[in-house]
């Protein structure tokens, strides 16, 4: 255990000193959102039914432009085969740079949100569910895109390739956080679709770093 | 099935079995298109566009079974590094991704008149779109490797990753589906057309998979040939 | 020939055969071709490796 | 505590780099890597420590087996690459403390192995900025912090001043004198006593039944 939080400790620190913690993912985030209205006009009955729908986008935007990076630095520079020989299994090493990897994206989203949920006209209702979604949708992301990150790990330009081998894949999240996000909006009771993004999280916290280490194996050949 | 885990065996064999596949496609689509074009008649509520269903569901239904295919493959290819495993899957891809596209031009086709519009998020065509990307990604996978040793095993685990978040991704866009409202009529109602489609049906899907069995095998036999191309290429580069 | 079908349905039935057939042939053909090149390549170079029997394939024990 | 590499093989992008690879090491031996370039001195090491999969043979180490007890034998490996696996952004010290935390190693182990190769007056600076000679000092600093049998080194005292390179070489000598192994591929003398020396490249046999690849079944036969 000690190795896991000295790796999620590690991956943290490297990411307040080099990339600002997780200020650049919520530039970006609150920049995604912000554009929205200069696309689709600014009235506000229109951008509040798209609300929901246009932060998941920009959250799982977010979320995968910090992807690449994600196995890549530690490939390049070694890092990676040290890791590996570890005692720390290299599916834990994945978890723990995967939770690095949400503390400084999924979670500064969660307090971007409702902010970003005002400029977007959303009704107050649905503040609480939106952010209960992404609290449980978010590390699903950060998780599944391990596995693309993993698979592209040993690439020296895998970004574009990364992005078109996840998108797809977050197509269930996406799809049930915006539902949630919808439901709450026209108040409804959003607790089914809360409740099966919760179980696409539980599923993937053991199967992803399963995965994606499988690929990273594969990268350090 | 291991037997073939010997190129040479896989080529021979292969060989063999070609020209009958590729005689047997010929004859069934003949059949079938004859059939379908002159012989059955309109269907009683959707009228003469039922005749789509002739070549979008052999290729819809395709462009899934390949998949499932190229998963099996995928999983002995990983499992059992069975050598011709992964060029199965690597020739069997865009054969199912043109398939894809097909089912979808075909269900886009079919819609402008039943709908009066060319696409609608119906639960079964976004699903193919989504399937379609999965197709993509394995595609552009292979393709991004220099080592096609690398590329088989990271191409295998991307195809059954992508398996299980088709089968995720098609249950949460029908759940999807039946909030937004689709349009009352669907498309491919397959489970209530006439009974005299059921024959001309079934050969014309005999005939897609036919088609495809030859296709694969001419791909396969191509990829076992780059192989060795490139090994020989090799082993001359050593002396 | 030609069998008379709904006037409104007319377009959309043959452009899916259309095109159906199109890229069914279209893929087979370019299949087909690379297939092909492929092959002769091969033949290239298995005939040079023939002409020049001392070296063989398997690398022999130096 | 002896290691043994059996019958070894490997095939990388269809090009045998050595097959029919046999040697033995005595605890307190060293096993020193020539050869030139493409020899596979690198690809040998990688798969001692069990990152590539050999394409036939074994090795074992003090009875672990390499191909079916992977884990048990990597948690006997030590192995320091080309690359440092330093990060710019922390600190000398950091950066061996984390490694402690990751190898399961005492902090108390951190002070002595930064002073073991001169880094103590650079402990608390960043790594970013440390001179191409000091990062890989920092790299091999491990050598010191973890304590494991089985070294494996790819040329550990590239850019390396020679007082540096004394220092990694006594490393070497006290971790074989203790009854570990030293495998390293490396050109300069590490006065160790009992060292043998292989060429990797050298070793190229006839391929075995089970060692066939790929590559080999698609060449052997006849054209079709």
């Amino acid at each position: 255990m000690r190795a896991f939080w000295a790796l999620a400790r590690r991956d943290l620190t490297l990411a307040f000193r080099t990339g600002g913690g997780g200020a650049l993912g919520v530039a970006f985030f609150v920049i995604t959102a912000v554009l929205v209205p200069f696309g689709v006009g600014p009235k506000p009955d229109l951008l509040s039914v798209i609300a929901p729908g246009m932060l998941w986008i920009a959250a799982l935007l977010a979320c995968m432009l910090t992807l690449d990076r994600l196995f890549q630095a530690d490939v390049e520079d070694g890092s990676m085969d040290l890791l590996a020989l570890s005692p720390l299994a290299l599916e834990l090493a994945v978890l723990a740079k995967c939770l690095a990897h949400w503390l400084t994206t999924g979670l500064p989203l969660l307090i971007a949100a409702p902010v970003m949920a005002i400029t977007l006209s959303m009704p107050g209702e649905a503040y609480g569910p939106m952010v209960l979604a992404l609290a449980l949708g978010t590390p699903a992301l950060s998780l599944i895109g391990a596995i693309g990150a993993g698979l592209t790990a040993g690439m020296r330009r895998g970004g574009v390739l990364t992005a078109v081998l996840v998108l797809p894949l977050y197509v269930p999240t996406l799809i049930l956080g915006a539902l949630a996000g919808n439901a709450a909006a026209s108040g409804l009771d959003p607790s089914p679709y809360l409740m099966l993004l919760g179980a696409i999280t539980l599923a993937c916290l053991p199967l992803c770093p399963l995965v994606a280490a499988a690929a990273l194996r594969l990268a350090l050949r | 099935m291991w037997s073939f885990a010997n190129p040479n065996k896989f080529m021979r064999v292969s060989g063999k079995v070609l020209p009958y596949t590729a005689v047997l496609a010929v004859l069934l689509f003949a059949a079938g298109l004859y059939q379908a074009i002159y012989v059955v008649p309109p269907e009683r509520v959707q009228g003469d566009s039922a005749r789509i269903i002739f070549v979008h569901v052999p290729a819809a239904a395709l462009s899934i079974m390949i998949y499932l295919a190229m998963c099996i493959s995928s999983l002995v290819a990983l499992i059992w590094r069975h050598p011709v495993a992964d060029l199965s899957a690597k020739a069997a891809a865009p054969v199912g991704a043109s398939f894809t596209a097909l089912a979808l031009v075909t269900g886009a086709l079919w819609g402008y008149p039943t709908w009066g519009t060319w696409w609608v998020w119906d639960a079964r065509l976004t699903s193919e779109l989504i399937l379609f990307f999965f197709y993509i990604g394995y595609i552009a996978l292979w393709d991004a490797f220099d080592d096609e040793s690398k590329a088989a095993p990271a191409a295998a685990i991307f195809c059954l990753v992508g398996s299980v978040f088709a089968v995720l991704a098609k249950y949460s866009v029908e759940l999807w589906e039946t909030l937004h409202q689709p349009p009352s009529l669907t498309i491919g109602g397959e489970e209530n057309v006439h009974d005299v489609y059921h024959i001309p049906l079934l050969m014309m899907m005999a005939a897609f998979w036919l088609y495809f069995v030859t296709l694969w095998l001419v791909r396969v036999r191509m990829e076992i040939r780059s192989r060795r191309i490139r090994a020989i290429r090799l082993a001359a580069a050593r002396e | 020939m030609i069998p008379q079908y709904e006037e409104k349905y007319v377009f959309a039935i043959w452009s899916c055969y259309a095109i159906t057939a199109a890229v069914l042939l279209l893929f087979l053909a370019y299949t087909l071709w690379r297939a092909a090149r492929v092959r002769r390549e091969l033949e290239q170079l298995d005939g040079q490796r023939r002409r020049a029997p001392a070296k063989p394939a398997r690398e022999a024990p130096q | 505590m002896s290691l043994s590499i059996d019958n070894l093989r490997c095939v990388r992008a269809g090009r045998t780099v050595f097959s029919g690879l046999s040697v033995d090491v005595q605890p307190g031996e060293a096993l020193i890597l020539a050869g030139p370039n493409g020899a596979g001195k690198s690809t040998l090491l990688r798969i001692l420590a069990g990152l590539l999969r050999p394409d036939a043979g074994d090795a074992q180490f003090s009875g672990v087996s390499l191909t079916s007890e992977r884990v048990e034998f990597q948690e006997r490996v030590l192995y320091t690459g080309h690359l440092d696996a330093v990060k710019p952004a922390l600190t000398v010290h950091e950066m061996l403390t984390f490694w402690a935390d990751v190898y399961d190693a005492h902090h108390d182990a951190v002070g002595p192995a930064i002073e073991a190769l001169a880094l103590a007056r650079l402990a608390d600076h960043p790594v970013r900025t440390l001179s191409a000679g000091q990062r890989r000092r920092l790299g091999l600093s491990r050598l010191a912090l973890i304590d494991r049998p089985l070294w494996l080194l790819d040329e550990p005292t590239v850019s390396l001043d020679a007082d540096s390179a004394a220092r990694v070489a006594a490393l070497a000598r006290s971790r074989c004198e203790s009854g570990g192994v030293v495998v390293a591929a490396t050109h300069i003398d590490l006065a160790i006593p009992a060292a043998k020396t292989i060429d990797p490249g050298s070793f190229k046999l006839e391929a075995t039944e089970d060692g066939v690849t790929a590559d080999d079944l698609v060449l052997s036969g006849d054209a079709w």
